[in-house]
């Protein structure tokens, strides 16, 4: 069983086509990255993995599953976990609250104490997370995704706008994830790419230029073309 | 009902549905960009019809009256923007509870200055005629309103499809980080925009006058219909307002010939219709996200 | 989009014990000083602050700016008042078909309205909030339309020996029904439910992600919170005597919105500290100029611009700043 | 110090609930060694209706103008408040002047709702109440109450006997009708079908615009062409659009035009252009009246107010009379209120309107209706009586 295919994925706006025929697979454990150029698609495709947007064409299934037609939070449910670009956090509530909010639980159980204390953020339980730094908000991001305890956990640029230090501590965490967990991941930072990923997918205008492991990538030279060269 | 009648009734749902769009652009706009549901709104319309009866009977000039009552609007406008509103920058909330603030507000003033007496504009003597159409009368003043109001659509258009300006308000709608990066003073930006609404309403309420009149209570009823139009038409675009407006008028009207008992709810069942099937309007963007 | 995402929702609202105790004790004193006149008002302060406090479980927790609340308050009055005239008596019983058809009402507009959201949102639920309005000016037969409305119901009969002809005991009666929803309402708020529809309010795009069905957590919300409006709109009846399609219009629903705002969104005793500030100023201010909107308007902008959380809001904005600074 | 803390706020919240105390508990003021006459005004001073009560109080203050403020020796005191043409908000507003100032007699009301809203509470707190506009006609009947009196009209009062001077004088056989869709306008098209029906003649359209309707252009090309003539009722803002908007439709010149006398009432004429002029209309009053009473009352009101008095300032200056001749007919003393209930009951004067009196059952008033022809004289519209039906010569009383 796969965690997680994509099966020939469309979906356009007016008349902009943002992906075209998208088809990839990801095995139980894996971790996959997709990177391409700003506009490529990428967003668009983890909302519609997720649910947020329904594709125009396509199937999704999700360990075996076909959620095409299932809304978000069921595939939620189902294990599936994501983080967003944008810090979508509950900014008025306080640390405690967001992840017990992710908990589905309002007691205060040992498990939520062992999780803040793992994090650092026992002390700050109570802050409201908007007055948090920016950095420390991702990392809650990112916390309340993996307090569902998923099977699959998609993140989108989970380094964007952090520090190179705050970004190696993320990315060591996400490094240390067990091996159970499948990781999708949407990342510009080709050093933490590099650093995290088994294979990765190119996204281009809306379909998937080319996949490989990180070495295949690195030398083809189409992606240096519309990607590396221009971007980096 | 024969054709003359369809063709007359064509032309009222026309005529009052080009009023109720110069009265929703600057509803839309103003939200669209701003964020801001302006519940003063419907107040600019009615001092508008105000100030446009005090300047007639000053000096009897219909045109002077419109081009004065939008001017001294968009002044009011500004005040209130600059004084009130851009306090609570980004704090769309507390924005619509100051607008409804000065609703209140402006109704007092407008009773404390004119009176509660319910008053009608004069029609400028060179349309106070009547056209006949297939042996039916239609006033003039109304088709002089349905050209008005296309003009003022044109013109509108031009303005955001052809200059530069417009096209920063159109980029605003979208996404107002692009306004900012476009190097623009997004302050002077919102005045300008709040300022042109309530010039539009404040004209649309001169033309109106001869209809709609002046009275204590009209800028809560115009507001309804103002928000019904956006609503139906979808938030933040022109052409939203515009065919939102001509759709709202043609069901107003058409809803008071065939539905004449239920006329009082004719234009909430279409919003309701509407708005169950399109969650974000006519016109308006499905996923927002 | 009309957001309440600055509403701060305290993470400690508790007042002290104290604080609580003299409340309590003015609301069950006042009547002993009060004339007959205060009393009434206290007590319509109190069933619009029950009102209020309603449409702030939709507003200020769950982030639905609702403009139809009026609907589900009219709606029960309505049922109650013709029942009533038919000769139903025990008040008890009556609670029970007028807050079902509430809920039953609330039930089946949610399934039509819960898609749209912001502006879409008010503007539905204006659109229905009329229509039912306009239903109880036509319907004569039913409602006694728009002249008569429906005049002559008593006052309510408990079961007990004691008249709610008395303004005293039915001001009692009130207050024991609101201190009974106060607290379910805050039971409710408290609850891991509480918990979810603030979640939804603050970020409904996270709730889904983490699994919460948010149609359905905001679906039961606005039946509760009808709920409670017919309980609202039931003593109302009781109180004036008579229904009018006034109950059900716009303009009621938008007076308690400003209650709820002018309050505090999201505090529970705000809607009822609006409800309170706005009914007596509105009754004293009128006794003195004809120009009382004027004085609103600008408490109302003066309110937005020093008070941006509500009165109770800012509040408790203060103390907890007190409280944090002491520690 | 977090306790001192708590102290001071129990404090605040006491002494938020003394301020809410002292402004719920009213004025209890020392009473002055005369008690003054205290009369309610209770009118809408906001909203659409605004200008209906601010007339209303202008007619009511110069009656006491007039007489110095003074009844029967003692001083009179008005106490207005605004009702806002809601039901609730003026029971709460009346609770205020019975219970809070403890007024003898409470006038005004211009809405029906608004009397059915109070009238369980005036009668069971013994308030004489006099209906200054309220028309619904159940009010003086079955609702009534001996509580209720009225110097205004019932829905249909002057309606009905215009049916028949319109089939019989007019010569006009088919007619359409167009009244605002609310319970007065129902009301008031019903008594002028009623008694346009029972001499003979024939309705053939019935049209009903929503109340507050601003744009009658779709109403107005529904209007059926074989209609001899189209009788209507709007009031206020509705009067004002309606009868501009009849003449740029053409239907002026086509089909005349008859009315209840509120659509050309004074209130609305100097807002009408020329449109009203040649329409025909039956009302209790016309300010171009030529009797003494009028010709002093018309003279006084223009002297105080610059302005025409008209329908509502007319029932205003009637009420307020009622009061006084009530009052000073028991000499001032009315702390019996069966007293003074019979002593209204039997006021009876000349009013700028005509004769005025009560009927005793009904305790509705009793007036003489006119047909007026609405015409320019000098520059300036005015309602000139065409033609008068006595009160005894009205069927409309003898209707059950």
């Amino acid at each position: 069983m796969k965690a997680l295919e994509i099966k020939n994925i469309s979906k356009s706006y007016g008349g902009l086509d943002v992906l075209i025929n998208v088809y990839f697979t990801l095995e139980q454990g894996e971790r996959r990255a997709i990177i391409g150029p700003n506009g490529a698609g990428k967003t668009s495709l983890f909302n519609i993995i997720s649910g947020i947007i329904k594709p125009d064409s396509g199937e999704i299934y999700l360990l075996g599953q076909n959620v095409t037609r299932l809304s978000t939070y069921l595939r939620s449910r189902l294990g599936l976990a994501r983080t967003f670009q944008r810090n979508t956090l509950f900014n008025n509530l306080s640390i405690l609250d967001n992840v017990e909010l992710a908990l589905h639980s309002t007691k205060s159980d040992s498990n939520i104490k062992d999780i803040l204390r793992n994090w650092g953020l026992w002390d700050k339980r109570k802050v409201i997370v908007k007055e948090l730094s920016y950095g420390e908000q991702r990392q809650i991001e990112i916390l309340l995704a993996l307090v569902q305890s998923p099977k699959i956990i998609i993140l989108d640029e989970p380094t964007a706008g952090m520090s190179p230090m705050e970004t190696k501590t993320i990315t060591e965490m996400i490094k240390s994830l067990s091996r159970d967990i499948t990781v999708l991941i949407i990342e510009h930072d080709m050093d933490v790419v590099f650093n995290l990923a088994d294979g990765i997918s190119v996204l281009h205008n809306g379909q998937i230029l080319c996949e490989g492991s990180p070495d295949e990538i690195k030398s083809n030279p189409l992606v240096k073309e519309v990607y590396l060269g221009t971007d980096h | 009902m024969d054709s003359a009648q369809i063709i007359i009734q064509a032309l009222n749902g026309l005529s009052y549905g080009l009023l109720l769009f110069l009265l929703a652009t600057g509803l839309s706009l103003i939200f669209g960009l701003m964020g801001v549901i302006n519940l003063a709104h419907g107040s600019f319309y009615m001092l508008g019809a105000y100030v446009g009866l005090a300047i007639i009977n000053l000096t009897g000039n219909f045109v002077l009256a419109l081009l004065g009552a939008a001017l001294i609007l968009a002044f009011v406008g500004i005040l209130v923007e600059r004084f009130f509103i851009q306090r609570l920058y980004k704090r769309e909330l507390d924005q619509v509870l100051l607008t409804f603030g000065f609703a209140y507000i402006f109704m007092d003033v407008a009773k404390w200055i004119w009176g509660g007496t319910p008053r009608s504009l004069p029609k400028p003597p060179f349309l106070n005629s009547s056209l006949n159409i297939l042996g039916e009368a239609f006033p003039v003043y109304r088709i002089a309103m349905i050209i008005i109001g296309l003009f003022v659509a044109l013109a509108l258009w031009l303005f955001l499809e052809r200059t530069r300006v417009g096209a920063v308000i159109r980029a605003g709608v979208d996404d107002q980080e692009m306004v900012k990066a476009m190097g623009i003073n997004i302050k002077i930006f919102f005045t300008g925009i709040f300022a042109l609404g309530a010039f539009l309403a404040a004209f649309g309420g001169v033309i109106g006058g001869p209809i709609m009149g002046a009275y204590l209570g009209l800028d809560f009823n115009i507001l309804v219909l103002a928000l019904a139009v956006v609503v139906v038409g979808g938030l933040g675009t022109l052409k939203g307002a515009f065919w939102g407006s001509i759709l709202i008028g043609f069901i107003e009207t058409f809803g008071k010939v065939f539905f004449i008992n239920f006329a009082i709810v004719t234009i909430y069942i279409a919003m309701a219709l509407i708005l169950i099937f399109k969650p974000a309007g006519l016109l308006g963007k499905e996923e927002s996200y | 989009m009309i957001s309440i995402l600055n509403k701060l929702i305290p993470a400690e609202t508790n007042l002290p014990w104290l604080a609580k105790v003299t409340m309590l004790l003015i609301l069950v004193l006042l009547p002993f000083i009060l004339s007959s006149y205060g009393l009434s008002l206290l007590t319509k302060v109190l069933i619009f602050g029950l009102f209020a406090m309603s449409l702030d479980i939709l507003v200020g927790f769950t982030g639905l700016v609702s403009f139809n609340h009026a609907s589900f308050f009219g709606v029960a009055a309505y049922t109650v008042g013709i029942l009533v005239n038919r000769g139903f008596e025990n008040f008890w019983l009556l609670l029970i078909p007028g807050i079902a058809i509430a809920l039953l009402l609330a039930g089946l507009l949610g399934l039509l309205i819960l898609r749209s959201s912001g502006a879409y949102f008010l503007m539905i639920t204006l659109a229905f909030g009329q229509m039912l309005f306009a239903l109880a000016w036509k319907w004569r037969s039913l409602t006694g339309g728009d002249d008569d409305g429906l005049p002559g119901i008593g006052r309510p009969e408990i079961g007990l020996p004691i008249s709610m002809w008395n303004e005293q005991n039915f001001y009692f009666l009130v207050l024991i029904l609101f201190i009974g929803s106060f607290l379910l309402i805050k039971k409710v708020i408290k609850s891991p439910f509480g918990k979810s529809i603030v979640g939804t309010r603050e970020n409904e795009l996270r709730m889904q992600s983490l699994g919460y069905n948010t149609w359905l957590i905001k679906y039961i919300s606005y039946i509760i919170a009808a709920g409670f409006a017919a309980l609202a709109g039931i003593l109302y009846t009781y109180f004036n005597g008579f229904i009018s399609p006034q109950e059900l219009d716009w303009s009621m629903s938008g007076y308690i919105l400003l209650m709820v705002i002018i309050g505090g969104a999201g505090t529970l005793v705000g809607p009822v500290v609006g409800a309170a500030v706005i009914i007596i100023l509105q009754n004293l201010i009128s006794t003195y100029t004809e120009l009382w909107p004027l004085f609103m308007g600008l408490i109302f902008i003066l309110c937005v611009l020093f008070a941006r959380d509500g009165i109770v809001g800012s509040l408790l904005k203060l103390y907890q700043k007190k409280v944090g600074e002491m520690k | 110090m977090k306790s001192q803390l708590f102290k001071k706020i129990s404090i605040v919240l006491l002494l938020f609930f003394f301020i809410l105390t002292a402004g719920c508990s009213g004025d209890k003021t020392t009473q002055p060694e005369q008690n003054p006459i205290k009369i309610g005004l209770l009118v809408p001073y906001t909203g659409v209706f605004a200008s209906n009560g601010y007339d209303i109080t202008r007619g009511i203050e110069l009656y006491f103008d007039e007489i110095g403020w003074k009844a029967a020796g003692l001083e009179i005191k008005l106490l207005k408040e605004d009702s806002e043409m809601k039901g609730p908000v003026a029971l709460q507003k009346a609770r205020r002047l019975v219970e809070s100032e403890q007024i003898d007699i409470l006038t005004g009301i211009v809405s029906s709702s608004v009397a059915y809203a109070l009238r369980d509470y005036i009668v069971a707190n013994e308030v004489p109440l006099i209906l200054a506009n309220a028309g619904a006609a159940e009010l003086t009947k079955e609702q009534g109450s001996k509580y209720i009196f009225r110097v205004s009209f019932a829905n249909g009062q002057y309606e009905y006997p215009m049916g028949d001077y319109v089939f019989n004088e007019l010569k006009l056989g088919k007619i359409t009708v167009l009244a605002p869709d609310y319970a007065a306008g129902h009301e008031k098209a019903q008594g002028f079908m009623d008694g346009f029906k029972t001499s003979g003649g024939e309705i053939i359209q019935e049209i009903y615009p929503p109340l507050g309707t601003t744009d009658f252009g779709p109403y107005l090309a529904q209007i059926n062409k074989d209609a001899d003539a189209v009788w209507v009722h709007f009031s206020g803002t509705d009067s004002i659009s309606f009868v501009n908007q009849y003449a740029e439709y053409g239907l002026k010149d086509k089909i005349p035009l008859l009315s209840s006398g509120d659509l050309v009432d004074e209130s609305s004429l100097p807002h009408q252009g020329d449109a009203p002029i040649g329409i025909i209309s039956s009302h209790h009053y016309s300010a171009a009246l030529n009797t003494p009473e009028n010709q002093k009352y018309v003279k006084d009101y223009r002297a105080k107010y610059n302005d025409d008095p008209n329908m509502f300032s007319e029932q205003g200056y009637v009420a307020a009379r009622v009061t006084v001749e009530a009052i000073e007919a028991l000499e001032g003393d009315i702390s019996d209120t069966e007293k003074l209930l019979s002593s209204i009951k039997k006021v009876e004067f000349k009013a700028p309107r005509g004769p005025f009196s009560f009927d005793p059952k009904t305790q509705n008033v009793i007036f003489d209706t006119y047909i007026r022809k609405t015409e320019k004289i000098d520059g300036k519209l005015r309602n000139t009586v065409i033609h008068t039906i006595p009160a005894d010569k009205n069927p409309w009383y003898l209707l059950k």
